[in-house]
């Protein structure tokens, strides 16, 4: 997709900063505003500096009131200024659901579209050293099931400073999901401001045996995953959604009409969720040119519990992707005893 | 024309406009919850007078008062409650989200409290954008019981916006009475602890909450400060619809015959009337008499919205 | 499923008021709060005298202060109680979302299973007379995507006077979701008490050509679809889910594998929503014996507008099946001219 | 065991388990984010001291001397930190949502204010049920901010209930300072205006807090009313992790000195050992230290839930 001539290598979590950056010095009516956004961690160093560069009203810290600080998002968004309201967790968003889904979502609709609302929500998710059920949801599938929202689920530094700028300048309440593990990833990001199209899925890597959908961390593991059974040719074609809603439908059909198998690796809970909606729709799209079932992957059906030990059982990985692929090929059961998985003590140690 | 006639059109409008809606609604043209301020008129028209054109308004389901005083317009008015094309959001919003921005009226809401925070916001934005502009938003005295009343006052105190908090008290939420919600004896006590200006006032007479009304914008800008206005009202019907409801036990009608006394319309007629103004008076109920009728009429006889509307509007 | 010998007639509303008497009687530990449970209005007059009949300690109306309350309803659930708290809409469940996602969704498995959590959450979902994009949600599928909530959706008066029954018995927090429209609906209701499982979904119709899974209101559509496509001679089944989590699939399975065709008509928006969980259920365990894919119908992916002329057009009917079924079968349109569909000025007129 | 004893017991085993925990912190085994208690120790002992076995008590992330000083246990504490099948909630819960109902401890929670209105409920049954209980909510000055601590504060005024509020002000949130967040003054100032008591006191002494404590519990249940008591404390280490963080720049370590100079631990033992009881203290730190290591030693020996376990205790 970058077609960039660049060969600047940042991280994701610089890339969002510079995005901010960019977007502030270009329109003064952009502010940043939330629980700690100003303060010396600046939401795992995304919001550095901003206070100090653009002042104290363009970044500052709010009290403890999240669906007070969404109400407020909505005012100003639709008196003039475009507003990002940032949680360093989404699990924190459903303090504001009613302010969320009541208002922001409806506000537009219900003056007959006469007002917009500009509002970008930076959420966090999380995962690892024992965040536990209160600090590990995702929500993508409950915010996407709003008609109003658009839901924004960046993988790469080069996209999620294009789809950050995309969802800055968006007429609409956009809600931005970022993943911690995401921030130390690298990878090349043009210096000039650019915008990824909200609505665009991508091919993340080509490959002709099996489609497999992702989501945010996801596209991580599917790599590895086509990494490890492309020894034995088995060719994986990854489908990186990029936003959730409004969802690219068509590079999703296109892909699973090709290969004819399709694994949906969501980062979320399957029941009623964007793992269901994909294979929903890939069924009926795809009817009678499926060679199986589409597969749904996705946390366990249990609140996050906090010990490595079942947290690691919880969330989905390469393996289980692995597994998928194999059971729908045919194949017997990869050797990867030599394989080295994600392990998050690789990048960072706790607490947070 | 004079301050207090200018005052009573309005009174006047509101009671007027309300009384047609008692009329039309059984015959069940107008389908959306009406929620009547028969009592509360003064309020809507004194601070909305006061204010005028430079203010931005947030208000409540119960928000006719507001939009009539401060639109003076019937015809988008009606044809919104008929769920016409030509009503104020084509229909979409009905009776219990009339916004009319272009007169300064940004949002109304079903659920309680809801736009409390949103007019934080504005304040906030009015500021940066130094837009002066006066921001004030109304809300029940059951609103006094969500958290988020609590959060978006004290986050207008922590910023010092200028702006008008205004509880229009009537006592109920919906038949709930004060002593089963409210674990303090008077909310104005309560919030004079916090960085504020407070007023409290039972006055049913519209020149006095229009001069308290001019006093809290006043005072607000000069102190950079926000200024909580506790005003009261009786509800004279039931909570949603047309009809009185003294027979259902919770209240009686004894307690709405002492507030009648003091009914908003009838003392700034006579206030009018013993300043000899009974030919403007009258004129004045004529012209309102004859506008609400006229609308209603273009109202019923306006179009629905088209079927494709429905799919209109969502994004931008 | 009745098997009943009574054959007392009463309503939906009334079965609702005898399970709240006859459980509050069986069981002093059983309270019912919330915002105007007490006044005379009773909650449509499902609440209508318990309060004089238990006292203001098992029947109370509460502050405006929704999430609070469901915090409550915690404290009171793991001490002994068994709450019933109201909601005379669903939509203010928004407000209560944080307590209940991350509070009592959770604090069950947090305390690895010690802690029992009885709650039951009564909400009405709303249409009609102008309620609007505040007041018209339905929101099921939100909850049925969070372990360790339970989701009943009753239809008959039989099944909401058992359903409530087994929900306040049930050791589980419950989102109990009564359609407005059922209240004035009349059926056979036997006078004892009587649960019926919580995760039991029935066939509320025999039919052979092809399936209709229908929630709440949707099987009163699917019915009026029944009778009037039974003119031609096309015999639908409809599964009443009855319960939407946890989900009874055999009995929809059974059903789809017998008829080769399925049509989920669901009271709640699409995407990401619990038709797209059926769907994906459905396309997955019936794979390649299908006839046709599953068809999802639900609102339109628009907020709920307040014109009667717009809302017909956002909520789904017996038309809406009638025509799906019709295009699945390669029938041509049915004549409906002269048929009568519900109206719900024939039940009651506004503005509540 | 005289007061003054056993409370140093108390205090010395929530500060020795924490320096524990900050020693064993950088070995990776314990994977769970802890939210230290250096320096609030007196609070949590001496309310949970003088309330005891009656009591039903609610808290927050910050929750290690609360769980102590009610169990005075360290194995299955321990064994919870380092996410052991053995811990007090078999791993699944963490340093975040430490429980023990069987002592009282009934519900922490890793977001901000959420046990505020479970304790209300609690309070409620505990009225209905009359288990003649002492119901305790402990919460951070950062829950003030939302919006569910005022509802929960009314929902116990209006409904008259006898319980204990305690807010730990440490004047952060984590890193934000009150004047940031808070639109007054002094939040005691505001509360007495509901239907309720209240109580200020910054003292770091144990014993004081003790006293304090009892009177607010007797205070409750002869008035049946709620009781608010603000009290105050230092922060010695960041919001959560085992460090300092004074080069962080958002406050200063000269703070820090002043504060330690009252330091709740030294403070008491310089009481003892004036009262001559210098080998009663060094016996309770020995046995104190010699139960953490021990639990430790235990904690790290234990095994890990079974994969299977995942699935366990959703549904009762
Ligand atoms: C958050 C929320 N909870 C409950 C309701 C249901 N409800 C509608 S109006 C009302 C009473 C509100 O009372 P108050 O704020 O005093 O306004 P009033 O109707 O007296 O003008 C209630 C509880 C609602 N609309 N929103
Ligand atoms: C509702 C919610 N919002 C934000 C957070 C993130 N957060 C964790 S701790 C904290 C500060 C809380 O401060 P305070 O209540 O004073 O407790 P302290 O940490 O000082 O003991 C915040 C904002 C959270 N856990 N919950
Ligand atoms: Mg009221
Ligand atoms: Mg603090």
């Amino acid at each position: 997709m970058s077609e960039s001539k660049e060969s600047r290598t940042i991280t994701f979590q610089e890339a969002i900063a510079e995005a901010l950056n960019q977007e502030m010095a270009r329109d003064e009516s952009v502010f940043v505003y939330g629980l700690d956004v100003a303060d010396h961690k600046g939401i795992y160093g995304t919001t550095l500096g901003l206070a100090k560069k653009f002042g104290g009203t363009r970044c500052f810290s709010t009290p403890l009131s999240e669906e007070a600080m969404m109400g407020f998002g909505l005012g100003a968004a639709t008196n003039g200024l475009r507003p990002i309201n940032v949680h360093i967790r989404v699990d924190f968003l459903l303090l504001a659901m009613n302010q969320l889904i009541n208002m922001v979502a409806t506000h537009r609709y219900g003056s007959n579209g006469k007002t917009a609302v500009p509002l970008v929500i930076r959420a966090a998710i999380g995962r690892g050293w024992g965040q536990g059920y209160q600090h590990s949801k995702t929500l993508q599938s409950i915010f996407a099931h709003i008609p109003g929202l658009k839901v924004v689920m960046p993988t790469t530094p080069y996209d999620v400073k294009g789809l950050l700028i995309a969802s800055i300048r968006d007429n609409n309440p956009v809600i931005f999901i970022e993943h911690r593990w995401l921030y130390f990833q690298k990878g090349i990001v043009p210096e000039e401001s650019y915008e990824v199209p909200l609505g665009s899925g991508k091919i993340a890597k080509e490959g002709a045996d099996i489609t497999v959908v992702a989501t945010s961390w996801m596209n991580v593991e599917a790599l590895k995953a086509q990494e490890i059974l492309s020894r034995r040719n088995v060719s994986i074609e990854i489908v990186d959604v990029r936003t959730v809603a409004p969802l690219d439908k068509d590079v999703i059909i296109k892909s699973v009409l090709k290969t004819g198998h399709c694994v949906v690796a969501d980062y979320d809970w399957i029941n009623c969720g964007f793992s269901s909606e994909v294979a929903a729709m890939v069924s009926e799209e795809c009817f009678g040119r499926l060679k199986s079932p589409v597969t749904r992957i996705g946390f366990a059906p249990t609140p996050c519990p906090t010990t490595r030990a079942l947290e690691d059982e919880f969330y989905p990985g390469a393996v289980d992707i692995i597994r998928a692929v194999e059971k729908k090929l045919g194949l017997s059961a990869t050797d990867i005893s030599g394989d080295d998985f994600y392990s998050y003590e690789n990048k960072f140690r706790g607490p947070f | 024309m004079t301050l207090s006639l200018a005052l009573y059109q309005k009174l006047y409008l509101v009671r007027w406009a309300t009384e047609a809606i008692r009329k039309e609604y059984p015959n069940d043209q107008i389908k959306t919850p009406v929620h009547l301020s028969l009592g509360e008129e003064a309020i809507a028209v004194g601070v909305c007078h006061a204010i005028g054109k430079n203010g931005l308004f947030y208000g409540t389901y119960r928000n006719h008062g507001l939009y009539l005083s401060l639109t003076l317009e019937t015809d988008k008015f009606f044809a919104e409650l008929y769920g016409k094309r030509t009503g104020a959001s084509g229909g979409k919003a009905g009776s219990m989200h009339l916004t009319a921005p272009e007169s300064g009226l940004m949002g109304t809401s079903a659920v309680v409290g809801t736009t409390i925070p949103m007019a934080v916001g504005a304040a906030f934005a009015n500021r940066v954008r130094r837009t002066d502009k006066a921001i004030v938003v109304f809300f029940g005295d059951g609103a006094l019981d969500e958290g988020v009343f609590w959060e978006s006052f004290n986050t207008a105190c922590v910023l010092k916006l200028p702006m008008i908090f205004i509880c229009e008290d009537n006592g109920l939420a919906p038949h709930t009475l004060k002593v089963d919600r409210q674990g303090y004896p008077a909310i104005h006590k309560v919030l004079e602890r916090f960085n504020c200006l407070t007023f409290r006032n039972e006055t049913t007479d519209v020149e006095e909450i229009h001069s308290l009304a001019l006093k809290a914008g006043l005072l607000a800008r000069e102190q950079q400060l926000p200024v909580f206005l506790h005003l009261h009202y009786y509800r004279y019907l039931e909570h949603v619809g047309v009809n009185e409801d003294f027979d259902q036990g919770y209240r009686t009608r004894d307690e709405f015959e002492k507030w009648y006394k003091v009914d908003p319309i009838n003392l700034q007629r006579k206030r009018l009337v013993e300043m000899n103004l009974e030919k403007e008076v009258s004129d004045v109920e004529n012209q309102v008499r004859e506008q609400v009728d006229r609308s209603i009429a273009l109202a019923k006889a306006a179009p629905f919205p088209d079927k494709a509307d429905l799919f209109k509007g969502v994004w931008s």
